[in-house]
């Protein structure tokens, strides 16, 4: 699904040395993996690698078998349509609904909504969002959020979900339910990246799939160590 | 995209791209407001164009001769040049005037008692000229030799410098109306560019949830065209209403009294709303691309 | 705040308001625009202006009185009717034209041989009026009593139409300049409420860390005061180039051949840029006002 | 300096139930308090009461000792200058650096950044953004956003601190090391407020400070269990 072949990234201002380099890594079809690392260590700049946001400065990457490097922004486009993505900042559009925003990847890729009503139903419920889904994202509290994007990077069925961060301003028992979720559709077959500081939910997990725990520290991806 | 699909409606991509109240208001209001402007110069251009033309031909197209010479020696030599006047390539036809018509013409300085018949006035004789017109140094000199006591007046040197005037006033009209229009390009232009900077966060939530550039643009164009479009058509409909109302001027002036379109002179107007939109369209559209492939 | 702190600059707050690159091209644009189209639009009108008052007063303050008698009573008579026109309040000068140039006047009609002084030709007195001009009804009804073959030609009718269509030129030059004022006005008024619409999340920003609505309005308002007024600054400044470089027709017509500034009129575009400035100061504060008491 | 007497609030478009309801809480000088509750109990909007961004819709709201019923909106302008904010998104104004956005409560009330550089040099250090002073925000990750936020919300040096899930986004290291920095605030006399899901970090706090952990849930507000 995604390959990384000694791949570097650097953000140009800085210069000198990459923020990332020497990422070697398969993301397997139906694999687990948790990726965790100090704040600023790189882990969303790895994930936006993953989903084609940004390309490699150094070393090959392939999404689905196509090296991004060679991808027009139109295949990028249509590769995002494969990959659900939950960002750490949880952007919408303000003017519409939850609801829409939610549909917002049926809309952009000419899926007529009316079509997934009852999947979209199913996962405002899943993620505890049916009484607000007709309020707009501003109306929404930082939990909410998180949440209705969460939905939105599942409402297209990808094979590939890649979370930022999902659970950060969630309580304990909604993150708690989130992972099951996620742990579901991952026995249905769908590849999982989350990206978290949060120890206890990789524990949590941990106890129920099999999960692999990276960790970005130094610009280096290593596996983590044995407390995790 | 082509200029045409740019109408035609997609619910889905049209909701995608905030309302944004004000950006709409003003681009739909400069299409109206220069819309109105350019039909109130495009009446005053053909006002003065109709002026011109028509004092140019009344004018220039008429000429007299004006043939003193002994009592005895005037009906040979007027003869003699209506005859040299109709074999002129250029004049359409000449005739004397009559005694009555000569004392109209002279009444204002001698008064109505005037005795025409008694007095040695000269012998005037009026040429009407074809649309290509003659050739008056030509004239002038074959006069000279048969008609020696014809004068040949063109009225030139009375109203030319009016003829000029007017031509020189729809010269600037058309000048204005090119003016309006490239200042309307460049507003909708910066107005669709200051639209997509302003929506650069929507334009990235659409990407991120995987929409193609042509489907962000598509919606930002649709919508600016459109907008365009309606602004110009109302601005164009209201400047001809506003045209359409404004008193004739009776028969008395004739000159810019009656700015009112005529004949199918009612046809550029109605040009405006689609020239307007085909420039919205193409402007939103490269600015579109410009901004799309700017960010990242 | 008033509109001259408006210009003095604040660099903290000038800072925190995004430099919104295409917003602001297209209100110094606008301005420059509206400004040129408002430069030419003057030159027009007070090109138009200054012809109607040429025409008007070189002839409404000229007339001619027209007296035929017989020849015995015509030295009379002309002395008669230059007395009384000498009494007649409103009248300048009268004068009796010498027989040369009665002939200069006649000759288009007779040639220039004519024996004016063997002719029964009425005798001609040119009357020069005042400002205020005099009575024409009240001046023939006394002629009618003392001088009975006078008779007073006003050139009214002949040039009349032409005088009212330059005035009415010059009417629609400052209607079309009122227009273009208030459409600038309202363009600059909807790019700015545009402007603080797409920028809500800065003013939330600001609200947060404690800045208050007159600093946040003062920031916006600054800004569009400064942009108007370097755009009208610069269009004003183009279009009274331009209007400079006009050729001036040279000396033949005179009407609207040269739309050069004269005089003092040079001083109405120098007003432009500041007006245009206010006009976008009150226009920003209120429409900031609105939109801040309407953000929460 | 902060005194809510039976306050209650609603968002106009629900209608019915307000969310807040019953509320009478004195923040006193000096104290400390945790605010916690599930996603969507109302722990923003009592932030938001609490800094005049929201008017109650019934009963008395004090800051500082004035009503802000009858606060005109610069006084509230004025108030906030004395209370710093954490906010949960953490928004930022886009075109200027991380610096001039944490100075950004100087500039807008008209003190000099250059008088206080000793200040905001200290409080980048302490937040880990001296070497991202000049990034603009959009350049940051997601935790160094959030330590920009509460760096902007002590540059005024302010009477009260209300942080709103200040730890959501950064690592357990990092978490510590800015809950040493609000301690050490509170130590210095200052009022501190913090609302997170975070129960780790409230027992860390526990054990350092004397805390009060109140619970928001069903609208109302209670002390936490004997757990916490
Ligand atoms: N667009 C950008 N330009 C320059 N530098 C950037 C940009 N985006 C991120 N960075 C920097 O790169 C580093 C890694 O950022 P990234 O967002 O990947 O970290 P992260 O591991 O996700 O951190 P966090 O846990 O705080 O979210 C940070 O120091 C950040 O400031
Ligand atoms: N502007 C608004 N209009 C309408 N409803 C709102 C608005 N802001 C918040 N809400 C709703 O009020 C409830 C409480 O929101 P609030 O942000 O206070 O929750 P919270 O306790 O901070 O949650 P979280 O832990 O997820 O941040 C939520 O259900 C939210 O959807
Ligand atoms: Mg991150
Ligand atoms: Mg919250």
């Amino acid at each position: 699904m995604i390959e990384l072949e000694n791949v570097a990234y650097g953000y140009g201002a800085k210069g000198d040395a990459p923020l990332l380099r020497d990422l070697s890594l398969t993301l397997a079809p139906g694999s687990f993996h948790f990726l965790t690392g100090p704040s600023g260590a790189g882990k969303t700049t790895f994930l936006k690698l993953c989903y084609g946001a940004l390309k490699p400065t150094q070393g090959q990457l392939r999404l689905f078998g196509d090296d991004v490097a060679a991808m027009p922004r139109d295949g990028i486009a249509l590769v995002r349509r494969r990959i659900g993505v939950v960002h750490q900042d949880c952007k919408f559009l303000d003017h519409l609904p939850v609801i829409d925003n939610i549909a917002l990847p049926l809309t952009v890729s000419g899926q007529v909504m009316e079509d997934q009503q009852g999947n979209l139903d199913d996962l405002l419920t899943w993620v505890g969002l049916g009484a607000r889904a007709h309020a707009f994202p501003p109306e929404l509290s930082g939990g909410e959020r998180q949440r209705a994007a969460l939905a939105r990077a599942l409402i297209l069925s990808p094979e590939v979900i890649l979370a930022d961060e999902p659970t950060g301003n969630v309580d304990w028992e909604m993150s708690q339910r989130l992972l099951h979720l996620l742990i579901a559709l991952n026995g249905m077959g769908k590849t999982v990246m989350i990206a978290t500081h949060d120890l206890m939910l990789i524990r949590a997990a941990k106890a129920q799939v099999q999960a692999r725990v990276l960790r970005l520290s130094g610009g280096v991806l290593q596996a983590a160590g044995a407390d995790l | 995209m082509n200029a045409l699909s740019a109408l035609r409606p997609d619910p889905g991509a049209d909701r995608v791209v905030p309302p944004s109240g004000f950006t709409a208001r003003l681009v739909v209001f400069t299409a109206a407001a220069m819309a109105f402007l350019a039909v109130f110069t495009l009446a005053l251009a053909l006002a003065a164009g109709r002026l011109a033309e028509e004092w140019d031909s009344a004018l220039a197209r008429s000429a007299t001769l004006r043939i003193s010479a002994p009592e005895e020696q005037m009906p040979e030599q007027t003869r003699t040049a209506l005859t040299l006047l109709q074999q002129t390539p250029g004049v359409e036809s000449a005739r004397a005037l009559r005694d009555e018509e000569q004392r109209a013409l002279l009444e204002p300085w001698f008064g109505p008692d005037l005795p025409v018949a008694d007095l040695p006035v000269p012998r005037l004789i009026e040429i009407e000229e074809t649309r290509d017109g003659f050739d008056p140094d030509g004239l002038r000199l074959r006069l000279q030799a048969e008609v020696p006591g014809a004068v040949l007046d063109t009225h030139d040197r009375w109203r030319r410098p009016l003829i000029e005037a007017a031509g020189r006033l729809r010269l600037l009209g058309w000048v204005a109306i090119a003016l309006i229009g490239a200042v309307t390009a460049a507003m909708v232009t910066l107005a669709a560019r200051a639209a997509l900077a302003a929506n650069a966060q929507v334009i990235a939530v659409l990407r991120l949830v995987g929409a193609t550039d042509a489907y962000i643009a598509g919606a930002f164009v649709r919508r600016f065209t459109l907008r365009t479009l309606t602004g110009a058509a109302v601005g164009t409909g209201l400047g001809a209403l506003a045209v359409a109302l404004l008193p004739s001027g009776g028969e008395a002036g004739g000159f810019l009294t009656d700015l009112r379109f005529a004949g199918w002179h009612w046809v550029l107007p109605v040009l405006f709303p689609p020239l307007a939109a085909l420039v919205a369209w193409a402007a939103t559209r490269s600015a579109a691309r410009r901004v799309l492939s700017g960010l990242s």
